[in-house]
């Protein structure tokens, strides 16, 4: 991220904002975002991350529902405690009518989903270009 | 000379990108019932999409952003759910009446029924998807831009009254055996028609997967101010050419045979294979767009990757949201729901549905965060606002009408 | 926490008083410097009656100046103005507590700032 | 009904000159006959509230049928591709249609 200084309004200019990556390809959308508390009486909390992927954004609509698709995505990812996808703050590197950041999409946690649907679903269609056993998905 | 060409062939592709199965049923039946005496409906359709697309593509040309993207953007993610399901209801109901169109021109031109060409059109507009070969659906309405131009040389063969023509179009008058409410419906009718939600996003995606720029305005404005016009012009040509054949012999359209039947009077047995291949290549390529159209709405909320030259294996999630369209839109047709009928609710419905799309494409062309010194003008924010204003009426009438004359009576 | 925690949550001060929903929250990139840049910190956030538009950007607030506002159509933009109009801004140094269903916070003597009225004092 | 016969003598005109082709005609003048029947088994399914009405109800009864007996005709010349048989159902549905004609004028 460039400048310091800037002034933004979360809700304004943040959140339901597209997510690209690295090449620029749209990856997510910003579905909600993480404050870490200070520790010091009156401090103010910090932005950590970008919160993404259906679990987050259910969390928008209902919270149980939330809680039943953060535990579904452990699932598919090995996190130790169920909680949304999140990209870190310091993995963005501009923030202006969309977030970029310096990932590439499959490499995302957000992306899971989609290689699991590439590797189980559509891999078996002929002429995908998809290789099923290939490892770049977690298993 | 190429650059010649390119412009030729760009605007014949705006001809079949404004026709399809809406304006082949829609305008046929209003020019059997009501002569040329609604023309005003498609006249205002026309303007209603210059206006929308003029502005949706300039907002998508400038901001880079599509318009499912800034819809929940600006409505929040629960009132951009809702009308994410209201559009993809919609369009998807267009799918299925497209595919319907196109398997029904098939069967006229085979005679073998057309439920049994319908996996296979299905079929093949998923290969289209899935292979990528887009240059197919912009070869399908160019094609069928040029084959559709039979229509207007068949309504010039009938010799009509260009006087009383001229008189309906400019003098409207409901004609004496219609209901008001039926009169209205169906000028509701052709105004969804002509303004089906899929065009504009289809219009605004296209632009940001081509790259346009701000340098390319002209182009853009070149597209929407030609082709949409001469677009209309073969609707008028349909409605009258109906008005000249079916109206005098009382035949009601309710069958897509019906619309090619006044080119078949007028010019012969070439014109009807002509205008067949019209039929067809506009509804394929409309099929084609309006299956892309419900994967754009749900990728471009939920933040996926979406566009023509997308591969499966670049978005899986994308590609599936396209295959169960296709599904979904053929089980549709095979559960024996009549194309013609589909028709004409999905474009009653279309025009109730326009505001939630509409809304925030207008609220963003003004915001200097994505327009810079590309918002809208004062002119271009009246005839903006004239417009939703226009809309609304026109949203908040549509279902009270439909359930007044029982769908056209 | 996150922002879902915040938005259209309940605002309540130490009297009872309700003060609205939370409607947008303030960020101010003045936190401590990582590796890249400096962090984004929560310096407050606004309150008041009915959320609607306020993601169409219609409202001047303290950091977002006359001229970034949507321009128009003016009608859509007097009518969330006019929504807006009681909005006031609480600096996050009044928060006292984030619940589960209401944000608690401290008001001062003379109640909060209309959030449209100049800048924010700084904390 | 009336739209169905008279499309089907809108078709046959356009047969006679060879303006179309054998798989249109076969196809228009089937879903012609579907939409007449569709049209007669409505009618057939409201029920007359007096005995006059009944009476008027049999009569136009008998005249569907009879139309319907003649789409289908055309319908199976249409459909066979034989040209002088589809010409020569013209007769019947003018007359049927003319007899609809003056039903309507005769009870509004």
């Amino acid at each position: 991220m460039s400048a310091a200084g800037r002034e933004l309004w979360a809700r304004l200019h943040l959140l339901d904002r597209p997510i690209l990556d690295a090449e620029g390809i749209p990856s997510a959308k910003v579905d909600d975002l993480e404050f870490s508390l200070p520790e010091e009486p009156d401090g103010l909390p910090i932005l950590t991350a970008v919160l993404c992927g259906n679990a987050a954004l259910a969390r928008r609509f209902n919270r149980r529902l939330a809680q039943r698709l953060e535990l579904l995505r452990r699932v598919f990812v090995p996190v130790e405690r169920p909680g949304p996808a999140r990209i870190d703050m310091s993995e963005v590197k501009h923030i202006g009518p969309a977030l970029h950041i310096t990932p590439r999409r499959h490499e995302l946690e957000v992306a899971t989903l989609d290689r699991w649907l590439a590797r189980n679903v559509l891999a078996h269609l002929p002429g995908s270009g998809i290789d099923a056993r290939s490892d770049d998905a977690p298993q | 000379m190429k650059r010649v060409f390119e412009i030729a062939l760009g605007i014949l592709t705006a001809i079949g990108g404004f026709v399809d199965i809406g304006e082949l049923v829609a305008g046929s039946q209003v020019g059997s019932r009501f002569g040329m005496n609604l023309a005003w409906a498609t006249l205002l359709s026309l303007f209603g999409i210059v206006v929308f697309a003029e502005i949706a593509g300039r907002v998508a040309a400038v901001s880079q952003r599509p318009v499912f993207d800034l819809v929940r953007e600006r409505l929040g993610p629960r009132f951009g759910l809702a009308n994410l399901l209201a559009s993809l209801v919609i369009t998807l109901a267009t799918v299925a009446a497209e595919i319907g169109g196109v398997a029904l021109t098939l069967e006229l031109a085979t005679s073998i029924n057309y439920l049994l060409w319908v996996p296979v059109v299905a079929f093949l507009v998923w290969v289209v998807v899935w292979k990528l070969n887009f240059e197919v659906m912009e070869n399908a309405f160019g094609l069928s831009g040029l084959a559709l131009v039979v229509t207007g040389i068949a309504v010039w063969q009938l010799r009509p009254d260009w006087g009383n023509v001229a008189h309906q179009v400019l003098h409207p008058a409901k004609p004496g055996t219609e209901s008001v409410a039926s009169y209205f419906y169906y000028a509701i009718a052709l105004f969804g028609a002509g303004l089906m939600p899929y065009e504009v996003f289809f219009f605004s995606s296209g632009a940001i997967e081509q790259h346009w720029a701000k340098r390319d305005l002209p182009v853009l404005r070149a597209n929407v101010f030609i082709g949409f016009p001469l677009g209309a012009a073969v609707t008028l040509s349909l409605m009258l050419g109906a008005s000249l054949v079916l109206g005098p012999r009382q035949i009601d359209v309710g069958h897509l045979y019906q619309a090619a039947l006044p080119t078949s009077v007028a010019l012969g047995k070439w014109a009807l294979i002509v205008v067949l291949l019209g039929f067809f290549a506009c509804t394929f390529g409309a099929a084609l767009e309006t299956t892309l159209a419900c994967g754009y709405s749900i990728a471009q909320y939920f933040g996926w990757q979406w566009g023509k030259f997308v591969a499966p294996k670049d978005d899986a999630r994308f590609h599936l949201s396209l295959i169960l369209t296709l599904v979904a839109a053929a089980a549709v047709l095979l559960s024996r729901a009549d194309p013609v009928k589909l028709t004409e609710f999905v474009i009653v419905l279309s025009a109730a549905a326009l505001p939630l799309t509409y809304f925030p494409v207008l609220v963003v062309a003004n915001d200097p965060e994505y327009m810079g010194v590309k918002t809208n003008t004062p002119v271009s924010n009246a005839l903006g606002v004239a417009f939703l204003v226009l809309l609304l009426v026109v949203s908040v009438a549509a279902v009270p009408l439909m359930i007044i004359t029982k769908a056209g009576g | 926490m996150r922002l879902s925690d915040l938005l259209e949550r309940a605002v309540v001060d130490q009297h009872g008083r309700n003060w609205g929903q939370v409607h947008d929250v303030y960020l101010v990139q003045d936190g401590p410097v990582s590796a890249t840049a400096a962090a984004f910190r929560i310096h407050g956030l606004i309150a008041g009656r009915g959320t609607f538009g306020t993601q169409l950007g219609y409202v001047g607030r303290p950091g977002y100046e006359h001229d970034q506002e949507t321009r128009g159509p003016w009608v859509l933009k007097a009518l969330v103005r006019r929504l807006q109009r009681r909005a006031v801004y609480v600096p996050w140094t009044d928060v006292v507590e984030v619940g589960d269903h209401q944000v608690i916070v401290r008001s001062p003597p003379n109640g909060f700032d209309r959030a449209n009225s100049g800048a924010p004092s700084s904390p | 009904m009336d739209s169905a016969l008279n499309s089907d003598l809108l078709l046959i005109e356009a047969v006679s000159r060879g303006h179309t082709t054998a798989a249109y005609v076969s196809v228009a003048s089937s879903q012609a006959e579907d939409s007449a029947s569709g049209a007669a088994s409505t009618f057939r399914s409201i029920q007359p509230p007096d005995h006059r009405s009944e009476v008027l109800r049999s009569d136009l009864g008998d005249l569907l049928e009879q139309a319907e007996n003649s789409l289908a005709d055309t319908r199976i010349a249409g459909r066979r591709g034989d040209h002088d048989a589809l010409v020569s159902t013209r007769r019947e549905l003018e007359q049927v249609a003319k007899k609809l004609r003056a039903f309507a004028d005769q009870h509004g």
